[in-house]
């Protein structure tokens, strides 16, 4: 399948498509309002299914080949930031904390783009390391706490409470908690355990995720009219940076001895931008920083283009660089 | 039936600062407080909390003193990053001693 | 199997059950208390997925299939409020906007009614054309406006807004606005699409609407209470009605070359009231109109008629003239 | 501190209505408002919105006028054919040029 | 526009209570009440209710007599055992005949 | 599989780790907040199964085979309250309300702890009889109207309102309402029934109850510090009793008649506590008596160790006494 056909693909997927009509829905302004309390049980019910399938996984992997892409996502989740801040500052001439509450974004990762590519993987048939979903919960914190490392060192004073809290805040926060949890019970009760519950948390799991972005769809259209106050720069920022991060994705995958699915999945990773972690610990910790900019960059552009063209894209460059 | 008067200190905040608040309340001696999940719009156009959906209004029934000293501290911490508005009333309560 | 039986087979299914049992629950005053949301959600999953699986039906039916029994359907649609207007009017001697705010609902068309006719058909093993719910949608929305149209030119000036907004109430609903979401979400994925979501969207299906009648019992049962407000006179036109409208559909259905299944659906669709559109556009549209009168005759006679003896009744019918 | 008094109107009204009010209110000069969902009775045994479960508790803090002019226009409104009630109370805010 | 001066009396209490007090308050002689669900912390640290994780709001607008009769009632049958407090406050209100 | 290997297994049940998960995430103090509506309707939905099976497997069983353990079950269901009382009053020198209230829970029954041990069960591969469920719903009710009964002898005037409602109030609470509607509407719609619901409310349940336990867990946790208030003796109380009754639990399955899963199941009924009918119940009608003992020793001790120790334990037990 060459690309244009695999964005076609993808373009029509009814993940894609459900998501499409949340957006819809809000600009049409129909009372379609999914539930909040349905928002919070799909997001546990998805990361803690990743997180006990990559467990299960994890169990049957030895650990060796786990460690080199281990390493390669913590590594990447302390340049990102760096590299994301440094471009937000110098280029976009943004405020110091403005700038770090992008940068915590970006390094950060996205568990919903995440489980879509795991999802699209397997509607292509393409095999993914098991393991994935625990690289998943190694990427998410190191990206925010050196952002805001970076901020507190800029501006003394200025920020209340200490890393600690923030390290607490990210750790104990709902989505890591259920995806570290997640893989804890999955790893403990093997295979077997999972197959018991499979029919609960593998086999509904595409179709709980389309219900899922519809309401994602919804929550997206909202921080569209942030794109004004966004402004062009974020805006392109937000389109450049997941492709530029998703090609280093690409190089760092395959170095680390991913195979293609696991490639693909570790560029979506470093692509794409949290929208869960990172808006709360940075709220708490960086109040000066401007929510329309980091959530507007983040949910009103960056997981749009993941989820749409993004993840195409990715698989495209991973075939590309591991077949040359 | 014998009613004290206290005040009733409101607090319409993002929900990302129930515990904190919760926290301070406590603090400042408030003996109990109500806290209701609400939606709301403001000044402040955006917030983080805004996607994940709700406020919160917590309410604490407390001496006049107590609310007093809350009501600037509230102020003073929050009013100016976050989107946090109080606001006081008189209540008649049976029983005050169990609010001071 | 002969009427009696298939009455009987109804009767006993767990769907018709869990309904008396929600009924019973309220008539017993248990504090069984489903949480509105649980409501919210399910109607969305039942609608999306009567939608996906239309669309994908869809995707691989020639358009002149459609048409017939499409025209059909918008014909009944506007012909039932004028007919049932009447009938409200001159043989009620109801108020003008009572009579036009029952006619919308009897013209309308519920979709719970709907998705029961299609699990019951299911069961019987009875097959049914795979575009019905696009005819669903067509017959939502035309005897609303039809029948508020009419007390518009009865009663100049008592009813605010334009019909314009009528029509963006109706579209925007939540109801008809996911179950189109659905229709074009499966025609553009099509059967590959929908494959990928089945078990989440097709197999739990029925047991879903179990769930979802258990609640609709509770509610239900709280319009009982209307049945004296109500009056004798609505009660038999909300028996009455269904069943000269059943027929009709019948006729409809036949004549416009549906199938057995295809056939007992237009009958039910013809004899259904609705009770999510209509109530939310005629309280906007006409407040003047009595909620107990629309609601009290859709939801508390029509809606269990149907679903209990309707259902097996308009499928004797069509059986009876299609095999005569 | 300083504090200011003004008026909160609470609207109850079925849910139906909320995006109507809310458009009202801020037509009216309110600054900002908090929604919460609640259920209730009171003189209209039934109504469209009732099996849908819900009222909604609208309240705003606004001027004496704003309060004044919205509450007629309100009753004038809704009051003959919708489930609604509306008050008003004092309230003591801080940083009262918000809400004005 | 003429308003009226009437009382809103609020009761916050554990879940379980609700039915029994919308009997007492119907019994009182309230025209209507309002609920919100809510949650709390009080002197009580632990009721059954609580990991069923609710309390309720009860309000009520009625005249001063009635306010005054129940409040009584309610100090009197459920402060003692269970998580319930109460207090009034003044309200204006369009249209009072509705209320008392 | 002998008795450790068993312990080993339901450790490291996807079960008993989400429960674990649930503690953890309130001891550090984790966002992770499922919501109420998640609860309540997980626990409808668990409680509607078990019933829904439990009547279809009722509508193919001889009567014959049912009634000596159901005579079984109402006699434990009265004996266990009057002996628990006793040692209560006795040797805890607990106040007579507090005693009256613990002994309400310690004679009826938990709903969750049955579903885990059927779960369990099959997961073992152990058959169990199908009418089990409807013991369960015998058991829930007695217990409690004879603690009230007792502590209303002991406290006259003490106590508002009749026995009446007491009965009205436990027969229509949720959870007894749901499980014996369940048993209902599967007795009536049969195997045939059962079948085109299985996908939602049999193949997932075990899975469901992974979340639901998930959500146990936080709340059962929250109980954890009232551990302090209700002092060493409810501790051992709620760690002997399960066990003593367990075991009469395991002497009155064999001799009624019952397959050793069949008496597993029933020594895990007698074990048990209730936490949801009884609770309220005693709350209403003794509101002396002080929650935190009845709740932190059901909930806080007695279920966690049930869930984790018990089962296997009281399983260990009939396989000896039954193997003897
Ligand atoms: N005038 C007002 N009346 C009632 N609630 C308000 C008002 N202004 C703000 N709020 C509430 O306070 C929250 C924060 O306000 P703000 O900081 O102005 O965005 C809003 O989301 C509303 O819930
Ligand atoms: N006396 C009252 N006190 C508090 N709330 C009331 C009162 N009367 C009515 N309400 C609320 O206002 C809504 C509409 O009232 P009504 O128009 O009288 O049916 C009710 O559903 C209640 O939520
Ligand atoms: N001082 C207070 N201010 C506001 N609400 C309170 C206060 N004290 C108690 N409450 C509420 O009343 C409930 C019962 O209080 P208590 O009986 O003191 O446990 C609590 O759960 C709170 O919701
Ligand atoms: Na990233
Ligand atoms: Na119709
Ligand atoms: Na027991």
């Amino acid at each position: 399948m060459d690309a244009l056909e695999l964005l076609q693909l993808n373009l029509l997927s009814p993940m894609v498509l459900a998501f499409v009509l949340g957006v819809v829905a809000v600009l049409v302004r129909s009372d379609l309002r999914l539930p909040e309390e349905l928002y919070t049980v799909l997001s546990i019910y998805l990361l803690f299914a990743i997180g006990l399938k990559g467990g299960a996984e994890l169990s049957v992997t030895p650990l060796g080949e786990v460690i080199l892409p281990a390493l390669a996502t913590v590594a990447l989740g302390i340049l990102f930031p760096i590299l994301a801040y440094g471009v937000l500052r110098r280029v976009g001439r943004m405020s110091v904390a403005d700038s770090a509450a992008v940068a915590a974004h970006y390094g950060s990762v996205s568990a919903v783009t995440f489980t879509a590519v795991i999802t699209t993987m397997a509607a292509l048939r393409v095999p993914v390391e098991g393991f994935m979903p625990a690289l998943l919960a190694l990427m998410e914190a190191p990206a925010i706490v050196v952002a805001l490392t970076i901020a507190r060192s800029r501006m003394p004073g200025a920020a209340p409470g200490g890393l600690g809290e923030v390290w607490r805040e990210i750790l104990t926060g709902r989505s890591l908690f259920v995806l570290i949890g997640g893989l804890v019970v999955g790893l403990l009760s093997g295979k077997a355990g999972l197959a018991q519950v499979a029919p609960f948390f593998v086999e509904p799991f595409r179709g709980a995720l389309v219900l899922f972005l519809l309401e994602m769809g919804t929550v997206a259209a909202a921080r569209i009219r942030d794109l004004r106050k966004v402004g062009p720069f974020l805006v392109a920022f937000g389109i450049l940076t997941p492709i530029v991060f998703g090609f280093v994705g690409v190089v760092a995958g395959t170095l680390s001895g991913l195979s293609l699915g696991g490639t693909t999945v570790m560029a979506v990773m470093a692509a794409s931008a949290s929208y869960i972690a990172a808006p709360a610990a940075v709220r708490i910790a960086l109040p000066q920083a401007n929510p329309a900019y980091y959530l507007g960059s983040s949910l009103g552009v960056t997981f749009p283009f993941n989820l749409s063209i993004g993840i195409p894209l990715y698989y495209a460059m991973a075939q590309a660089f591991q077949g040359g | 039936m014998k009613t004290v008067i206290l005040r009733r200190v409101t607090v319409i905040a993002e929900a990302l600062l129930e515990e904190r608040l919760v926290r301070d309340l406590r603090r400042f001696g408030s003996r109990g407080h109500t806290i209701s999940d609400v939606r709301g719009q403001g000044s402040r156009g955006v917030r983080a909390s805004e996607w994940e959906g709700r406020n919160v209004q917590l309410e604490t029934i407390v001496s006049p003193q107590v609310a007093q000293a809350l009501l600037e501290y509230l102020a003073a911490t929050y009013f100016e990053h976050y989107a946090v508005i109080a606001y006081v009333q008189d209540v008649e309560v049976v029983r005050g001693e169990k609010y001071v």
